[in-house]
């Protein structure tokens, strides 16, 4: 047998036993669309747990649903990224372990709009679920060299001006749909800031000075919280290029305060937290 | 290139701010007077009862406003709720600054099918604006024939009661019967309290021959409504304004969409049949 | 007067050659992007304005564009804005532009996976508002022209037109394509959806799994909410006007906090109403080009195809 | 042609860095007159997004004081506001912002003469760049506007 359909039978068989044994009243995962599109779904009962799947299709990150199903008895399908997300939204106090029914699997990656192994799964290093109620046993992904990586590193060695000159041209595709922020389980905040308009923090038109506050300013708010899934990336419609600043702040936030988000529960986010002796920035300091 | 200026429905006709004056105590509703820099645009803006305009603050934005003056008087009275980021920069305004309005845009209460029919006026809150221009309307035109007036306006508590010269005015008028209510008993006060829906029970309304007029707080209108049902008023007989976001005011911008209508251009005065079965999206 | 050209691939070059002499000729084909963008920009300066003297000033530049080889369903957008954004008091933005267009679309000779047009009531061959279509037959293309400005221009260059009545009469469409489907159940929206408006069960299963990002109905062709604020600097400024999405939260919340559209239920519900039986009740024409972009281009992959179907078993 | 003027926002905390420059002032310590300062109770109520938007609308450099770590007038709110800003800072400088635009720096309330050398330093260092154009909002329509509209109402 294949093992994406060993995998999924696995999946079934403990998503069952979730609604037999441990009285989830709904599961988050994915099923095939009429046009054979991986997408996620809600299941409601036993029996509808015949059309749950997973595949490399699976781009979404089903951790963005959880909230909104708070108030009840939640069981989902999670491997590496996703128990991430949901390790951080449980250190957030967003949802409540209690209400959480995880059945771990093995993550073999996901592909991106073009069909591609996604960059965040390339150099995945925790494809494996770090929390989880039950677990399909396996291997994840290997970990590969991603040419994002080398992009972080061509752009640390660029001029300013060159950087400047690559980031306006990725902000200029951006069109606002937020799709990104939506996508992120992270992004949960129920008034964002761009939706504030007292004061009017950013106004709404899309060009490339506003795009750059608005991604500068949401990789702000998710600095030593992005858990790396790459749902933003694989949701713009646009084909941003998120993931080179999301990889670069990850290794910033590591590098700093050798943190990465969604790896241990009870932990607090590298910036609600501090340490006297953190390394001290001072102004004329060599940065990047 | 060309410079529509007269026919650009987005652009606005300057007007002067020619008195303001704090209507309720916690000084959060501020009535302003508008003057039209053009008398021209004067003539332009023609307005009736329950219609609304777009005042507009350069660099702020702008926000629709119910027309509170009677349709005769030569200035345009709103009265402003400061509750946003444009309502706000309405209440800074002096007397002698300078604004923009639009409009006016939207619908009028239903004047023709008044016509000889009794007009019983609910309302709550500073939604009474539009409901005050409607009853100086009324009052001034007699050709409307209309048999008599039930005013049941009700506030919070005294101080936030709106145009109170006028309430005073129309308590003396024999063809008013006006019942002013305040939600809680409070010192000083002599009339009736109660919250509008327990008044309007109380009442003896009469269905024969009326139309109601009902605005105010969604709460307010959503548990008014089956009083006056249980009082044997029709669906075609209750009509009610609707406040929406707002922003382009001629039905365009999509947001005040409700069921096949928009709430600037095919309302905000809507009866209650027209709204049964669409969305309770108000 | 629908007028029907035959030219060659050398004719149509000449003509194309011939015109960008004289207006703008852009070349145009099946994108991501709707073409929505040209005719309703995602931003645009209503008028500038002074703080001081409280003059204001509208600009809006007239010229001459021809776009050619977008396919049917994307100039359908110039016919279904224009119900809305001309309907009184016209848009003179949106009307400047229109009246300054010239489409000539192709008829497509493919359906992408996601293509829906054929499944609501559409063709991907039809003219939809377009000023002419071009089909590729096999040898060269037949033009119909819907345009009287076009037809004069082609007449002009010695091309012989004959008259036709409609755009069913009898001349070769070439290879338009056609396929055996069952139509999509709109009709059933149109009569009765407001019937489905109570249907909680339904409104929470199409939107369980919606993000509430605005992909869909910034490139659907037949969107058009926008949002209007005003952009200061020192003592001038403009108003400007960008898209809004009904799927946002704070598209409808007003000043006060109060939303009448509070969750995503209700904003997919006023998506999906106001395409299929809202806009039918006001415009006679379902905002819907069948373009199939909404449904390629969202991150949880929602079908409005099967969302629609979903809608007629609650309809009444 | 005029030298280049930069103008530099300041953001400066309640606590130590505004008494600071209180005092460079009252010291008379001479430093140049590019800053405008806006006071923030406490380093710690820095959001990035002041930094964006003093950028976005057209300042030249943004310079973010506060007190010295271990001195925060609330106990620990500059070492929350050092992580933030240090992880913006670099981030800002991954999108190709000159890293002389930003400016971080301690100043206690004693220290006068530090205040008035930091201000010469990062005007010194940010005249160089010349204005802040990659960043700041496209206000040239506007400019034009107004230029226009003066000239046909004269």
């Amino acid at each position: 047998m294949n093992p994406i359909d060993h995998l999924n039978n696995q999946l079934r068989e403990l998503a069952r036993k979730a609604f037999q044994d441990n009285g989830i009243e709904l599961l988050i995962g994915y099923q095939k669309g009429e046009d054979g599109i991986t997408k996620p779904a809600i299941f409601y009962s036993f029996e509808q747990v015949d059309l749950l799947i997973w595949d490399q299709q699976a781009s979404f990150n089903l951790a963005s649903l959880v909230r909104r199903f708070r108030d009840k008895k939640i069981g989902m399908i999670a491997q590496g990224c996703v128990s991430r997300s949901l390790v951080v939204l449980l250190n957030e106090g967003q949802i409540n372990r209690n209400n959480l029914f995880i059945i771990g699997f093995p993550c073999q990656g996901v592909v991106d709009r073009n069909q591609q192994l996604h960059s965040a799964c390339i150099d995945c290093q925790h494809p494996l679920p770090v929390i989880q109620d039950c677990l399909i046993e396996g291997d994840g992904i290997a970990r590969q060299s991603d040419p994002a990586n080398d992009l972080v590193i061509e752009l640390n060695n660029q001029s300013q001006s060159e950087r400047m000159a690559f980031f306006s041209q990725e902000m200029k595709k951006c069109i606002r749909c937020y799709a990104c922020r939506q996508a992120c389980p992270m992004c949960y905040c129920d008034v964002c800031f761009v939706d504030i308009n007292k004061p009017l923090w950013l106004a709404r038109t899309p060009d490339q000075q506003n795009n750059s506050v608005w991604n500068l300013t949401r990789m702000q708010h998710l600095a030593g919280r992005c858990v790396a899934c790459g749902a933003c990336d694989r949701a713009c419609p646009e084909g941003v290029n998120l993931m080179v600043y999301l990889k670069k702040m990850n290794q910033v936030v590591k590098e700093l305060y050798g943190y990465s988000a969604g790896l241990h529960l009870g932990e607090k986010p590298a910036l609600n937290a501090f340490q006297p002796n953190d390394p001290d920035f001072f102004w004329g300091k060599e940065g990047v | 290139m060309r410079n529509n200026t007269v026919s650009n429905p987005y652009m606005t006709l300057p007007v002067r701010i020619a008195k303001v004056s704090f209507e309720s105590e916690d000084r959060s509703l501020k009535t302003l007077e508008l003057q039209f820099i053009n008398e021209s645009d004067r003539k332009q803006f023609q307005f009736l009862p329950g219609q609304f305009l777009e005042f507009s603050i350069p660099g702020k934005g702008e926000s629709p406003f119910g027309i509170a003056s009677n349709p005769s008087e030569e200035i345009i009275r709103i009265t402003v709720n400061r509750t946003g980021f444009v309502t706000e920069a309405i209440h800074q305004l002096e007397v002698g600054d300078f604004a923009g309005i639009r409009g006016p845009f939207g619908n009028t209460y239903p004047l023709a099918l008044m016509k000889q029919k009794r007009v019983s006026i609910i309302s709550g809150g500073f939604a009474f604006t539009t409901l005050a221009s409607l009853l100086d309307y009324l009052l001034e035109h007699e050709e409307f024939g209309i048999t008599g007036y039930d005013l049941i306006y009700g506030a919070r508590n005294p101080g936030m009661l709106l145009y109170k010269s006028k309430l005073d005015q129309w308590k003396g008028n024999p063809k008013i019967r006006s019942i002013i209510t305040i939600d809680k008993e409070a010192s000083g006060w002599t009339g009736t309290t109660g919250f509008v829906p327990t008044v309007v029970e109380q009442s003896d309304l009469q269905p024969n021959q009326a139309i109601a007029v009902i605005c105010g707080p969604p709460i307010m209108i959503k548990l008014t409504l089956p009083k006056l049902v249980e009082k044997g008023f029709q669906t075609d007989q209750v009509y009610t304004s609707l406040e929406r976001r707002m922003k382009c005011g001629i039905g365009k911008c999509g947001r005040c969409n409700i069921g096949p209508y928009y709430v600037c251009k095919d309302g905000p005065v809507f009866s209650l049949q027209q709204l049964e079965g669409l969305p309770a999206e108000y | 007067m629908m007028r029907f050209f035959k030219l060659t691939q050398q004719d149509w070059e000449k003509f194309l050659q011939h015109q960008s002499t004289q207006i703008a000729v852009v070349s145009m084909e099946k994108s991501k992007h709707p073409f929505k963008h040209i005719l309703f920009p995602p931003h645009e300066t209503l008028f500038y304005f002074r703080k001081d003297t409280h003059k204001e000033l509208s600009e809006i530049k007239e010229n001459k564009v021809l776009y050619y080889g977008l396919p049917p369903c994307d100039a359908k957008t110039i016919q279904l804005l224009g119900l809305n954004l001309l309907a009184d008091p016209a848009d003179p933005y949106f009307q400047t532009i229109r009246d300054n267009t010239v489409i000539i679309s192709k008829a497509c000779d493919h359906f992408e996976p996601n293509c829906f047009c054929d499944q609501i009531g559409g063709s991907p061959g039809a003219l939809n508002g377009a000023s002419a279509i071009l089909y590729t037959v096999e040898d060269g293309f037949h033009l119909l022209v819907n345009h009287d400005w076009l037809s004069e221009q082609l007449v002009q260059m010695n091309f012989i037109p004959s008259e036709v009545e409609n755009e069913k009469a009898d001349f070769s469409k070439g290879s338009v394509p056609v396929r055996e489907i069952k139509p999509l159940p709109i009709d059933h929206l149109r009569e009765k959806g407001l019937s489905t408006i109570s249907k909680t069960a339904l409104w929470e299963k199409v939107s369980a799994t919606c993000l509430a990002c605005g992909i869909c109905t910034f490139l659907c062709p037949a969107c058009y909410c926008f949002d209007i604020q005003d952009i200061s600097f020192g003592r001038v400024g403009k108003r400007e006007r960008t898209y809004d999405s009904c799927l946002f939260s704070i598209y409808t919340t007003e000043a006060s906090g109060h939303n009448p559209r509070p969750t995503i239920k209700e904003r997919w519900r006023q998506r999906l109403l106001h395409k299929f039986t809202y806009y039918p009740m006001q415009y006679g024409e379902i905002g819907c080009t069948g373009c199939g972009r909404c449904i390629s281009e969202c991150p949880s992959h929602i079908d409005i195809r099967e969302v629609i179907r979903d809608a007629e078993q609650y309809c009444e | 042609m005029d030298e280049f003027e930069p103008k530099v926002i300041g953001f400066l905390c309640n606590w130590c860095s505004y008494a600071g420059a209180d005092l460079a002032g009252v010291s008379r310590f001479q430093y140049p007159p590019n800053v405008r300062i806006i006071r923030v109770p406490c380093s710690g109520r820095m959001n990035p997004l002041f930094i964006l938007k003093a950028l976005q609308n057209g300042a030249d450099a943004v310079l973010v004081s506060g007190c010295h770590p271990g001195d925060c007038h609330y106990q620990t709110g500059n070492y929350y506001t050092r992580r933030r800003l240090e992880v913006f800072y670099r981030m800002l400088q991954f999108a190709g912002v000159p890293k002389e635009r930003v400016t971080l720096a301690w100043v206690s309330a004693s220290e006068g003469a530090q205040f008035a050398t930091l201000i010469k330093e990062v005007v010194e260092k940010v005249k160089p760049l010349g204005p802040n154009q990659s960043f700041s909002r496209d206000f040239s329509d506007l400019e034009a506007y107004a230029n226009e509209s003066d000239r046909s109402s004269e």
